[in-house]
């Protein structure tokens, strides 16, 4: 079981010839990840490490049965390749390409969205499975496998939240990143039912973070249809207001969108907020050991 | 990226959107000119990245070219809510008969372009939505059905506008602020107050622009627009060097890798006492060469008393790291404590490689709340 | 019962202060269709024989309760129009304009098709539900109330077949003209689905022309999917390939797209083919006499 | 509206798609001036509306302009498949190294917009397609999603094509033909031959192009590219008078309303077994001015023997057709028997007016099929 990424992940790199796509990809692999095919425009016939190159994304699924596709392409080629891997017949599309413009990617995403696909990112880390399949960016190593599911906006502080975890024994069904962006695939909620639909699934840890009120929006969705229990880590208490911090993600807009509203929001709905992320981990591993 | 007044009137006109005439003047003899240009009344007008010109004096009618030439006097150099007043924007006076609000907004939440239209502008919009929820239109758009005559008419009929001439106006100016919105990687266009003059023309007389960063490279003219002289000065240094940097006010320098954990850094010095100093993330690379630039952004600030480091390698290699705060602090001066706390992908190697240089003024912590506490300490 | 629309039909007629909109909309409502509103952009407020008139179709929804809109401004508004009503939250659009381009209609369906919306033409007579309510510009008068689905291509056509059928003393649960344009909102296929799912529907009648493959497609559906007997009357055997005849629906393309291959492909399903409407008329009421 | 060559090549250039330098030419004399002026050896290129120009001897090379001259004197007046050549154009010839075929289809069933790509050019693609269906590559798109660059891809690997300086510049023009294709709102673009030169460059050499009569309104230009002369004279005059009219090869002259119906009333004819002279509908109104108007057209015709009115009512009233029937009688002089059938709304009526007339050569049939019957035999 696990969400969005399992056994059954048959992979294809968007990119796989590029630096990072070769460097992460290659890693996937050696995790585990049935990384089946590569796509780079032009390379078609080549291979990466005995990894088939393919020119388009329709053959890396006719030729080699690709189900899901990670993107390390740029920024200015990134929204093609997501409308190519979807028109293609692609379910999981996993975006890492971080700075491409806002406008674009509500297009893509109001074009694949009725799609059924689950676009994860752009501008994300990836998504984890441990001991199943690793596709994207995560450093598997610091995870475990295990009951905690773990969704972020963030990277590094998922890192950090899931190390925290296994080093107390603990572990993790699946690591979402669904990135910072104005506009990604995929939202809390998205994630969150993923997981309370996912029998592996014990106990959900929500990693957010200041700007706008998916974190809110969550805190609801949680009290009306989640029965599994749901911890949370909000960064971003002491941010002045209207400044930005690193990605778009975190600016506070108008009234809400503060680091103490959204905490007063997820409590509100039952869900127990840490102040620190070891203080998040202590919470939920205290929860799953009683 | 936020705009000038002028630089999204500018825009706007680009567009078709109806703005007064005007000129832009650094110095008061500038704004004489440009009044005499002009030739009628003129408003002067502060051009800084803040609300609230005109109660704090910024926004000035001037009767003829020698009153802009004093009214500019008054305004350039002004401090406004921490800006200090640069430029002026002379622009010809308008009689002003009614004052609209129309707005585009990069609604994330709801992933759609979100109109907002209401017959009482000239106010804060916030105040509107809170007193008189009805009066403001709020409308979303499916960016795949793209703009369509409907809208216009959901906001102006909505709004209860109801002079056919007004109406084709608003019309007119609704469609083409949404091909701005659209072609210019808009996050936000705002017009506060959509003036309808006593003649009866609709146009913008103030404008508010935000444009998506990540769309500036297809738009070199509004990326041209950026002044590096308006930013804080440690920031602007940031910027030239690459690093993700804000100025925050406290003594503990702040560096961390990737935004949800720079902000959570930020957070836990707070936690354990202490003032961060600033906000500033090493992203995902975290090369020695990143490192040796962060730690000089980061120390060129005199409040700077102490710096926690706090790196938690996924990508980033903890060792890589390592070297590059040893080679900084080979290649720089730095007298004050560096904590630093590593954790993740070859934290092992890279505690091991700073405790084998070992300099005098840098502590290795093993949590992220200890290092946080010792840092706030040092601080002190 | 019956499908489309009913006696819960609540109707907004955009363009009903125009001479078309006010004839046929006035005359659905004689008819016995619940007329709610009008929509004339810049005649809010006023109404029409008591039928009040609103600005724009969200109005139609939120003060008169409209469900199902009735189109008939001209064809370089109608997109517009037909964007309008999905946005408002309209379920049944039926849009009787003509000479709409292709392309646009293209984008609009595109758009609405995801969103669930029964989209009706354009190009099209409308829906008649014999005794409930009729929608558009069938002539009510020549149809009576019964168990026979009619789907056709064409208007004057299925009057002559729903005439026929009265005549012996039979009648129609609904009769839907799909349109000939390029591009119409529901297909054959989309209708057929209908009147197998509906209760009041015994037998259906499919009415087509030269041009398309949609005759075959409704075939192969009505063979796979429909445990109700289907009859079909096709126009155009005598016409000369290559020729237009009347509207863009009766091009012959290529090799496929004539009178005898539909007639072919229809009776490989099992469905009985009259060669004159008359004929169809006497299948159908053989059928239902037994 | 299906365009000439030339035509369809102009649009071409337009949207920046390579196609060779060209002069149209009506006299054998211009086809000389215009090889003159392009200083190559030139095709010269009968200008109809049908395919298997070549075959027929509709496309010549020619080696200098007098050559040109000959070849458009042997070229125009030419009958290719029922089209008399009236133009000519006039091209500079191509060294052709391969022949690819490339197309947009509005394709109706799937409600996309259809790519299709071989290198098997410049024979028919129904050959190909029977022949060897791998070698062609077809591809829908989305219409909300547009073009996007993966599209060129697609075709270009699909179709094997692997020199890079032609992938290059096929996927140029695989997207400028996507935009010709909808900013022209074309129900059909095909280029067959799509060539490359030796000289490695890629360009159209044919061009087929189909515009959505509906659309014309948008495109002026387009619309004036229609040739009133090109069409059989009976169906521009028809044109002209603003009835829907087929010229079909029979003796009985065929009006009814609604396109279904008036197909029909042609097939009914066949099964009574008659002959229709043509195929005319009076569309949705049925307005006495309408009736007189398609009557004229129909009996313009001196193979109609008899006229068969087959009338159902819907929106469009018997008793209007019914006067529309006398009035054209009365300003017209009809000898030939015309049979009327008249049903639905106001069928009554409409007979009755017709019965009081009761003009000598006017009979009133209850059912279609009977009068399809007498029409044929009053035709005999």
């Amino acid at each position: 079981m696990a969400i969005i990424v399992d056994n059954d992940t048959r992979l294809v790199v968007q990119g796989l010839t590029g630096s990072e796509g070769r460097f992460h990809g290659l890693r996937n692999r050696a995790y585990g990840t049935n990384l089946v095919a590569g796509v780079t425009p032009g390379k078609g016939g080549q291979d990466v490490e005995g990894v088939p190159v393919f020119d388009t994304v329709a053959e890396a699924v006719s030729e080699a049965g690709a189900n899901t596709s990670l993107i390390f392409v740029p920024a200015r080629f990134a929204p093609d390749a997501i409308y190519e891997a979807v028109d293609a017949g692609i379910g999981t599309v996993i975006c890492i390409t971080e700075h491409i413009p806002a406008h674009e990617m509500l297009r893509v995403y109001t074009y694949s969205r009725p799609k059924g696909v689950t676009l994860i990112g752009p501008n994300c880390p990836g998504v984890l499975s441990p001991g199943k399949a690793n596709v994207g960016i995560i450093p598997a190593e610091v995870f475990a496998a295990g009951s905690i599911g773990l969704v972020s906006r963030s990277g590094t502080l998922t890192y950090q939240i899931g190390y925290e975890v296994a080093q107390r024994g603990l572990g993790n069904s699946t690591i979402v990143g669904i990135g910072g962006d104005p506009v990604v695939g995929s939202s809390f909620i998205d994630v969150l039912e993923k997981f309370e639909a996912d029998p592996e699934t014990k106990y959900v840890v929500l990693v957010g973070e200041i700007g706008g009120d998916e974190e809110e929006k969550a805190a609801r969705y949680v009290a009306e249809h989640m029965s599994k229990p749901v911890f949370s880590y909000i960064a971003g208490f002491s941010a002045p207001p209207g400044k930005t911090m690193g990605h778009a993600g975190a600016i506070i807009s108008g009234s809400s969108g503060t680091a103490a509203a959204k905490k007063d929001a997820l409590e509100a709905a039952g869900i127990k907020v840490g102040t620190t992320p070891t203080e998040v981990a202590e919470l939920v591993v205290a929860a799953a050991q009683n | 990226m936020d705009l000038l007044e002028y630089q999204g009137k500018q825009l706007f006109k680009q567009f078709g959107i109806p703005v007064s005439e005007g000129r832009l003047a650094t110095t008061p003899e500038e704004a004489r000119a440009a009044a005499e240009e002009l030739g009628t009344q003129v408003v002067v007008k502060a051009q800084v990245l803040t609300g609230g010109r005109g109660k704090a004096g910024g926004v000035k009618l001037a009767e003829d070219p020698a009153d802009a030439e004093q009214k500019a006097r008054d305004i350039i150099g002004l401090d406004i809510r921490g800006h200090v007043v640069e430029k002026v924007w002379i622009e010809q006076a308008s009689d002003i008969a009614k004052e609209y609000y129309l707005s585009i907004t990069f609604d994330r939440g709801a992933k759609q372009p979100l109109f907002m239209f209401t017959t009482q502008g000239g106010i804060e919009i916030e105040d509107v939505a809170a007193n008189d929820p009805d009066a403001l239109v709020r409308l979303h758009v499916d960016a795949l059905e793209g703009y369509q005559p409907w809208i216009a008419r959901r906001l102006v009929y909505g709004a209860g506008v109801e002079d056919l001439n007004e109406q084709k106006q608003l019309a007119d100016i609704i469609e083409k602020l949404y091909r701005c919105f659209v072609e210019c990687d808009a996050m936000l266009t705002e017009i506060n107050p959509l003036i309808v003059t006593l003649d009866g023309v609709v146009k913008a007389l103030d404008s508010k622009f935000t444009v998506d960063d990540s769309a500036l490279y297809r738009h070199p003219d509004i990326a041209d627009f950026r002044d590096p002289g308006a930013a804080d000065p440690f920031e602007a240094f940031a910027r030239e060097k690459g690093v993700t940097y804000v100025k925050l006010d406290g003594s503990v320098g702040i560096l961390g890798n990737g935004a949800g954990l720079s902000m959570s850094t930020v957070d836990v010095v707070v936690v354990a006492g202490g003032k961060p100093a600033n906000f500033c993330d090493l992203g995902g690379g975290g090369s020695a060469e990143g490192v040796v630039d962060a730690l000089e952004v980061i120390t060129r600030d005199p409040q700077v008393k102490s710096v926690f480091f706090n790196i938690f390698g996924g990508i980033t290699r903890c060792d890589e790291v390592a070297r590059g705060i040893l080679e900084a602090l080979d290649r720089m001066k730095i007298d004050i404590p560096i904590v630093v706390r590593l954790d993740g992908t070859n934290a092992e190697e890279g505690r091991k490689i700073l405790a084998d240089a070992a300099p005098p003024n840098l502590h290795v912590s093993p949590t992220m709340l200890d290092a946080a506490k010792q840092a706030v300490e040092l601080a002190a």
